[in-house]
């Protein structure tokens, strides 16, 4: 499960500059009566590159989707990159253009080539033109390896291909927070490297990223900061080698013996 | 190729007829064309030995005849003298004037029940259900006449328009909703260019038609716009000025006026009429198909899973922009075929039309022209093959539109 | 021939209308009344000793012809106009008129118009699949007014429109107008235009090409309207027929004297059955149409000759 | 809680959350309310337009439904009794006329004492259909399904019960003749066989042979005539004939589309091409106005019959395009995998293809069942007493004429209750059948 | 991926006769104008078991398919069991029931059950009463070790209870040769030890077999040749341990470093 090749990461220029790029504060969220994220307190500062690990329905994904406004939070704060997420609509445009996403199902758009794909949200939000945004898109399709797929369309890919795709149609928009949410847990076994590489890659460009992710390899090799959810709560986060090695909760620990034993 | 499967030179064998797989075909489909054409010429012997035994021949000459019936809702100038070819021609018309309309009006009625039908409002969710699983489930023909009774009660007669206190009065002083009907105004050419009205017409259409390609232009010359800076300019201004000011400036040449309807005697006169019995049929042919186009809009929305516009709106689109360039698109591929086969069925069924006294092709041709005429073999046969091929031409342009976008997919 | 084949079949196949208010209705027991429903039961009783032996089909405007000319039913009794191209045409044989009738006009009283003359651009309702339509364009035409057909199906149909206003006339045939107007919530409200535009003989009619079936119904029928003139109704039939009375005609009828029904190859009292099925054609007049009943048709053209009316049986003899 | 710095990392929470109810706006009517109708503009205008298209279909439907009036004889009673209680201007329904008439809108002229019959009859159906719907019934049942077509028709029609048994005894000699000839002269002759004989038989002996048994053993029922059978009865008698005959003729047609032959291939098509381009409507007028041409000088049968043929053309072309459907749905290898076995092309169809694509096309039959059950209303127009064209009728009795909406309210609501819950149905078959395949 | 099991086969008794069961020769067969077969010429003895490999699309499935006529070939010969394989459907369904193939995806019939499954073919093609032909099928069940499955639904089982059904419908028809088109390909590693298990104990009786697989492990272990092929030709064929350790052809040494190496 591990990857060797995230090993060779260069952690010496990753810098974590002091500025703050999301500010989480004292936020709640209820699906019902059913209370899914409770005080959730989390500072990211530009350039962190951050896990979330925990559970299955410990609301990671849930979390991440409130960054972003696909999900709406009903208590506390949520700061991005200086704006507060509210019912302004004008407020959600900005921070979902400055924050792109990735999710466990690509979500490519099957209609589309892949260029297209790429070049949609420029052109439409961004109102770049055409010309420029498809030198953007190559420029982004060549860093995921895949220059040549752009012309297909997404059904013609294989699944690593696509997530790869998805990447680039997310930095495509220059977003300065990368959120994803397992990435490769719908990937088998050979895809998941070449997705990884190319999350490591961009990490090591100092992209923010929050990363909602399984593989306990790239966290090891890339974050510089694991927080572990469970029932809706952040319960626990830490430096990487400090979390794995040394874990201070019960559920942490129990949560590790499970994912690592296995 | 070079060696023959069998070794030659073993002769040919009665068996081999039905063992052989090279033969067994032939033998089957020699059978069956036997057998087939036996059925045929059966049929056809019976049909003469029959129309002989009454004394009838197979002979379209009744369509050369003088009709001697009336029809109030006509396209193109006909009267009781006419022949009843005429008649017949009148009647398909109308057939295709109310598929028209009612394609147009359930296509409308369809995608906004069944957008409504998602709508996260309940109580308009479940309104759009009521109406879907209402229409669906009660026979066309009830809805025809219901409609069309319903319509009668609850609009006012045009003698309501009448007195010094009328309790019913025209909107706009030109549109007057009665139960026979709608009477909006007609424009007519004071001075027109052809003595012959449907020219002045044709003229009106080709300026139209050359405004919406120079509207094409523009938007075209927009989107190479925006492709090269980014920002799409703002055209809506001269997309209306072009579409409105040739049409205008002809209406002008030719003195437009409008005719409005007056009451006159017993009915409105001038204007345009819409018939009752074209509007019921239409609206319930509408409502019912639109019903279960509803379902179909529903669906293929559904198709298109939630994380196509959630992965929208991560990137940033808007709702609308999302639903234009991520959503239809996608979803249209699923609801386009099913969509026309409706299209089918909402043209075969307003021959319907004979429950209101619409007078479309099965009441002229099929209907009264075969009752004085007593020409049942022939009319059916002409009637049958107009929806034939009227059916037949509406699956070939569904089989054309599949085939592109199969390979537009791949 | 046809009338070996009714006997065979034990049962009288009848074409009626799917439902005409006095002239052919199923009652609540599913049970066919009317004035032609009656004309059927006389022919199954002079035919088969029986009147309820009779299979009632019901027709449509559009499909009774077929029905009568494929042999699907013996005789067609449903207000059917007797015309040129009908009788010629298409191959059929009017056996008599068992209704004068004639198209006419109603119209709300409200709308103040005593001559059809006068309604000029007036919506008209008519029921289509018959005479109506070709009468009403010919009387449209020949005065030089104008107007605007509206074709309904059913009665049931054109009644609704016209009662909401959807049209300023309803014409059909006097005796449907006149059942109409009865049905209403205000009759009187309503008046029937004293022009009759067309002549209607409504009769009963058979396939062409087998007289002897013709005859039969045709003098079934006869008999009903002979049985009026000479004073023979179901209360004294019994008595009457018990033995030869002094009128020969008369004793003819009834069986009593000569061989009428050998002839017709039918039994000696088959013109007494067929009265005693529903009695004279006045009393089935009076019983289905006539001004005791809610529908209320006087006699008018339907008097026998004696009294001044159309109605005559030719002589049994 | 403090604040989570990039220099202090590590953060281990010592008490946990426990779980709270949301905020007052995110519980109960209120927020149902505020969510579900009010949560946008337009939202709000849609829901202010909901509430006034359901006023003002209720304020004028509810009152006159309700306070309709049950008994009266004839519908002058209705309006005396109205006036007597409403007054003369109140509009209010005149149920009286359903409460008299229901048997017949029901059963149309069927002798009353006889209604035990064809609900014992549409009660078999029930059962005989069973077995093939619900998978998990013993398969004993099936025999049940085999003989009711014959019941039915006995029990709907009454006669001699020989009658029935003679027909049926025709199908057993087909398969008899099967049995026997199959393994001489090869499956295609002998279903040649298998449907000559049979039909020599009817023809030839079927009929004196039930007149002689009915003239030794009568045992029967009463005559009823098809003409004395109207409505909901006769449309779902047409209904479920037509499914019911229509499902071997469209197999056949699906099959017959399958195939490559040339001939056999584009006669399919064309048949069902036909059938489906042309309104039924104008199938029922060729039915009634035609067949007849086309039929030797002389035949004739009852006009139920002709529609039940033409309807049953009608339907298999439906038929055969859903049974297409279940045919391509199933995956290649099965076919093969019955080639591999020996299984020649029909034995592969009756024991592999056939059981696996009928099942998945119950669904879509149901549909096809609910159409045209529907569409028999069309069958007025033709003189059939059909629910609409009893109303007709009904109005034409001099105590009911002039009644409207209450009759044609009546029967649109018995069409709701049948259709909407077989469209229910088949929508629970499909969601099975679909956790089932996958 | 090699297992264990197969190679403790006592190959001793494992006896090949002189009869011959196959014998193609210069078969040839074209897909339109694509040429999958070209020149085939093949003897297979009554008892020897042939493992046929080669890369995707060398037409290894094809050939087999010819055999029992589920393809049809243009040229050349096949006959089987001294019958020919031409255009006769006598001759056809004749060998057709001499020959049981197992396929890649089982293609179980899913409306019946096993027993029934198994007792189809016997009981419609060879007419045997239906309580001898349960008997048979009973037999053959518990042989692949699933008699206790007789009375569920296919879909009922794993992956591995199918293909070893699908192997004992085969065998109750008594075949006198059995193919075997990839059988194991579609299941999990666990899965796959289970029906070669089965496979070399119908070895070990003696059956002939004709196996495309990929299972270098039980070619080795059971086969008595192996046939490699390449676009649609046989280009190499030996027994097994020559064929492994000594490869004359290129291609096959290619093939071999990339199947063996993985
Ligand atoms: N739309 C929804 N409505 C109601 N409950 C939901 C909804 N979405 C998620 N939940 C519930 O919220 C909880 C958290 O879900 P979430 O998807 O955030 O978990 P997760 O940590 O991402 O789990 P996983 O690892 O399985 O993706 C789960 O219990 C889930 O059942
Ligand atoms: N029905 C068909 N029509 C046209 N080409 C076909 C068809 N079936 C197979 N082919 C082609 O024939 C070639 C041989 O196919 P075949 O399935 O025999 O290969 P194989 O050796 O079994 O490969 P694999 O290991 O992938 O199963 C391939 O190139 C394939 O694309
Ligand atoms: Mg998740
Ligand atoms: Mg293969």
């Amino acid at each position: 499960m591990q990857n060797q090749a995230t090993e060779t990461v260069d952690r010496s220029h990753m810098q974590v500059s002091d500025e703050i790029a999301i500010q989480i504060t004292k936020m709640n969220k209820w699906y019902g009566s059913f209370h899914v994220l409770r005080d959730i307190d989390l500072t990211v500062h530009r350039g962190e590159r951050i896990v979330v690990a925990g559970p299955s329905g410990s609301g990671k994904s849930t979390m991440i989707r409130c960054i972003n406004r696909l999900e709406e939070h009903q208590a506390g704060k949520i700061i991005v990159d200086g704006t507060e997420l509210g019912s302004d609509l004008k407020n959600i445009d900005k921070i979902r253009s400055e924050v792109g996403m990735v999710f466990q199902h690509f979500n490519l758009f099957p209609h589309l080539t892949i260029l297209e794909n790429c070049t949609l949200a420029p052109i439409w939000v961004r109102k770049i033109p055409k010309r420029e945004a498809e030198a953007t898109a190559m420029h982004f399709l060549e860093k995921v390896k895949i220059p040549e797929q752009a012309n297909k369309y997404p059904g013609q890919l294989s699944g690593g291909q696509q997530q790869r795709v998805a990447i680039a149609r997310s930095l495509c928009m220059k977003p300065r927070i990368m959120l994803f949410d397992e990435p490769t847990s719908a990937l088998d076994p050979e895809m998941i490297k070449e997705v990884l590489d190319t999350m490591v890659s961009l990490a090591e460009e100092g992209m923010t990223m929050l990363c909602v992710t399984h593989e306990m390899g790239f966290a090891q090799a890339v974050a510089n900061r694991v927080i572990f959810m469970d029932a809706g709560q952040i319960v626990e986060q830490n430096e990487p080698k400090e979390f794995f090695n040394n874990p201070q909760h019960e559920r942490t620990k129990l949560f590790l013996s499970q994912i690592l034993g296995h | 190729m070079t060696t023959m499967t069998d070794p030659p030179g073993q002769g040919f064998r009665l068996s081999q007829l039905i063992y052989d797989t090279r033969y067994r075909s032939l033998t089957i489909q020699v059978v069956a064309m036997i057998l087939l054409m036996l059925l045929v010429s059966w049929l056809v012997a019976n049909t003469v030995t029959n129309l002989h035994a009454l004394g009838k021949d197979f002979d379209f000459g009744f369509l050369t005849q003088p009709s001697g019936y009336d029809i109030n809702q006509r396209l193109i100038a006909y009267d009781s003298q006419s022949t009843h070819g005429r008649a017949a021609v009148v009647g398909i018309l109308n057939t295709l004037l109310v598929a028209v309309l009612g394609c147009a009006l359930a296509t409308v009625l369809g995608v906004v029940a069944g957008v409504l039908r998602l709508s996260n409002n309940w109580l308009v969710s479940r309104l759009m259900a009521v109406y879907v699983e209402g229409f669906r489930n009660v026979p066309l023909l009830l809805w025809i006449v219901l409609i069309f009774a319903l319509m009668s009660e609850s609009t006012p007669a045009p003698s309501a328009f009448r007195g010094d206190t009328p309790s019913a009065s025209m909107l706009l002083d030109g549109v007057a909703v009665t139960n026979r009907g709608i009477y909006i105004p007609a424009i007519h050419f004071g001075a027109p260019f052809f003595d012959n009205g449907l020219y002045n017409w044709l003229i009106v259409l080709i300026a139209f038609a050359a405004s919406v390609f120079a509207v094409k232009r523009l938007s075209r010359w927009a989107a190479v716009k925006q492709e090269a800076t980014g920002d799409r300019p703002t055209t809506w201004y001269l997309t209306l000025g072009i579409l409105v000011l040739p049409v205008a400036i002809l209406f002008a040449l030719m003195g437009a006026f409008l005719d409005l309807p007056s009451l006159q005697g017993f009915n409105f006169q001038g204007g345009i009429h819409l018939r009752g019995s074209l509007i019921a049929l239409w609206l319930a042919l509408s409502l019912y198909t639109g019903a279960f186009i509803a379902e179909i809009v529903r669906g293929g929305i559904l198709a298109v899973s939630k994380g196509q516009s959630e992965a929208a709106f991560a990137l940033g689109l808007r709702p609308g922009t999302t639903m234009k360039l991520v959503v239809l698109p996608q979803a249209l591929r699923v609801i386009i075929p099913p969509l026309i086969s409706q299209f089918l069925n909402l043209t075969k069924n307003s021959s319907l039309a004979i429950a209101v006294g619409y007078m479309d092709a099965r009441s002229t041709l099929g209907g009264i022209t075969i009752n004085q005429t007593g020409r049942e073999l022939e009319g059916m046969l002409l009637l049958g093959l107009f929806y034939l091929v009227l059916s037949l031409v509406i699956s070939g342009a569904m089989n054309v539109y599949n085939t592109s976008v199969k390979l537009k997919e791949r | 021939a046809t009338l070996d084949d009714v006997k065979a079949r034990g049962t009288l196949n009848c074409g009626v209308s799917t439902g005409l208010t006095g002239f052919s209705a199923p009652d609540a027991n599913g049970v066919w009344q009317g004035f032609d429903v009656a004309v059927c039961r006389a022919v199954a009783a002079a035919v088969l000793g029986d009147p309820m032996a009779v299979n009632f089909v019901p027709t449509t405007g559009q499909t009774r012809f077929t029905a009568l000319a494929s042999g699907e039913i013996d005789i067609l009794a449903r207000n059917t106009t007797w015309t040129f191209s009908r009788d010629v045409d298409l191959k059929f044989e009017f056996v008599g008129v068992n209704y004068y009738d004639g198209q006419g006009f109603m119209v709300p009283k409200a709308l103040g118009v005593s001559s059809a003359k006068e309604l000029d651009g007036a919506t008209v309702c008519i029921q289509t699949g018959t005479t109506t339509e070709l009468n009403l364009a010919d009387f449209f035409r020949v005065n030089n007014i104008n107007y605007e057909p509206v074709p309904i199906e059913t009665n049931a149909e054109a009644q609704q429109q016209y009662l909401a206003g959807a049209c300023d006339v309803y014409t059909t045939d006097a005796s449907g107008l006149a059942s109409t107007r009865a049905s209403f919530e205000a009759p009187t409200d309503h008046v029937i235009l004293p022009e009759i535009i067309s002549k209607e003989p409504l009769g009963p009619l058979v396939r062409h090409g087998d007289s002897e079936w013709g005859d039969v119904v045709r003098w079934s029928f006869n008999a009903l309207v002979a049985a009026e003139e000479y004073g023979v109704t179901s209360a004294n039939i019994e008595e009457l027929s018990a033995s030869a009375g002094d009128n020969p005609e008369l004793n003819r009828l009834l069986g009593a004297e000569g061989e009428l029904g050998a002839m017709l190859g039918l039994e000696p009292d088959w013109a007494k059955k067929a009265i005693m099925a529903n009695g004279n054609y006045g009393e089935i007049f009076e019983k289905t149409i006539g001004e005791k009943t809610p529908i209320g048709l006087s006699r008018g053209l339907n008097a026998q000759w004696t009294e001044g009316g159309l109605l005559y049986s030719p002589p049994f003899r | 809680m403090s604040d989570t710095h990039a220099q202090t990392v590590a953060y281990v929470r010592d008490t946990m959350t426990e779980q709270r109810e949301p905020p007052l706006s995110q519980t109960g009517a209120y927020k149902w309310i505020l969510g579900n109708m009010l949560s946008t503009p337009l939202n709000v205008i849609l829901t202010i337009g909901s509430l006034w298209v359901i006023w003002s279909v209720l304020s004028h439907v509810l009152p006159w439904a309700v306070l309709g009036i049950w008994n009266a004889d004839s519908l002058s009673a209705c309006r005396a009794i109205r006036t007597e209680i409403y007054g003369a201007d109140a509009s209010v329904a005149c149920w009286a006329v359903i409460s008299e008439r229901w048997p017949q809108l029901l059963f149309g002229f069927y002798p009353p004492e006889g209604y035990w019959r064809p609900v014992l009859a549409f009660a078999l159906f029930i059962a005989a259909i069973a077995p093939i719907l619900f998978a998990s019934l013993p398969r004993k049942m099936l025999w049940l399904t085999v003989a009711s077509p014959f019941v039915m028709f006995w029990l709907i029609w009454g006669g001699t019960v020989w009658a029935p048994i003679c027909i049926a005894l025709g199908f057993v000699i087909g398969w008899a003749a099967i049995r026997v000839a199959g393994p001489r002269i090869g499956a295609l002759g002998s279903i040649l066989l298998a449907i000559l004989v049979p039909v020599l038989y009817w023809v030839v002996i079927a009929g004196p042979l039930a007149s002689g048994l009915s003239a030794i053993l009568p045992i029967g029922l009463d005559q009823v005539a098809s003409r004395d059978m109207g409505g909901f009865m006769l449309a779902l008698i047409i209904g479920i004939a037509g499914i019911v005959l229509s499902l071997p003729l469209g197999i056949v047609l699906a099959l017959g589309r399958q195939s490559d032959l040339f001939l056999i291939n584009k006669v399919s098509v064309i048949f069902i091409e036909v059938i489906r381009g042309v309104p039924l409507i104008v199938w029922l007028f060729t039915a009634s106005l035609l067949l007849n041409y086309f039929l030797p000088p002389g035949t004739n049968f009852d006009l139920m019959l002709r529609v039940i043929i033409m309807v049953t053309l009608f339907s298999s072309a439906y038929i055969a395009e859903v049974v297409r459907g279940g045919l391509a749905a199933l995956p290649k290898g099965q076919y093969e995998a019955g080639a591999a076995l020996g299984l020649d092309y029909w034995k592969s169809m009756r024991l592999v293809v056939l059981p696996q694509a009928l099942k998945i096309s119950i669904p879509g039959i149901v549909n096809t069942f609910i159409g045209l059950f529907k569409d028999t209303t069309l069958v007025v127009f033709i003189g059939l007493l059909d629910p609409i064209g009893l109303s007709n009728a009904i109005r034409a009795s001099t105590e009911w004429n002039g009644i409207y909406w209450e009759l044609f309210v009546f029967i649109g609501l018995c069409f709701f209750i049948f259709c909407f819950s077989m469209g229910r149905y088949s929508l629970f078959l499909e969601k099975k059948l679909r956790r089932e395949h996958r």
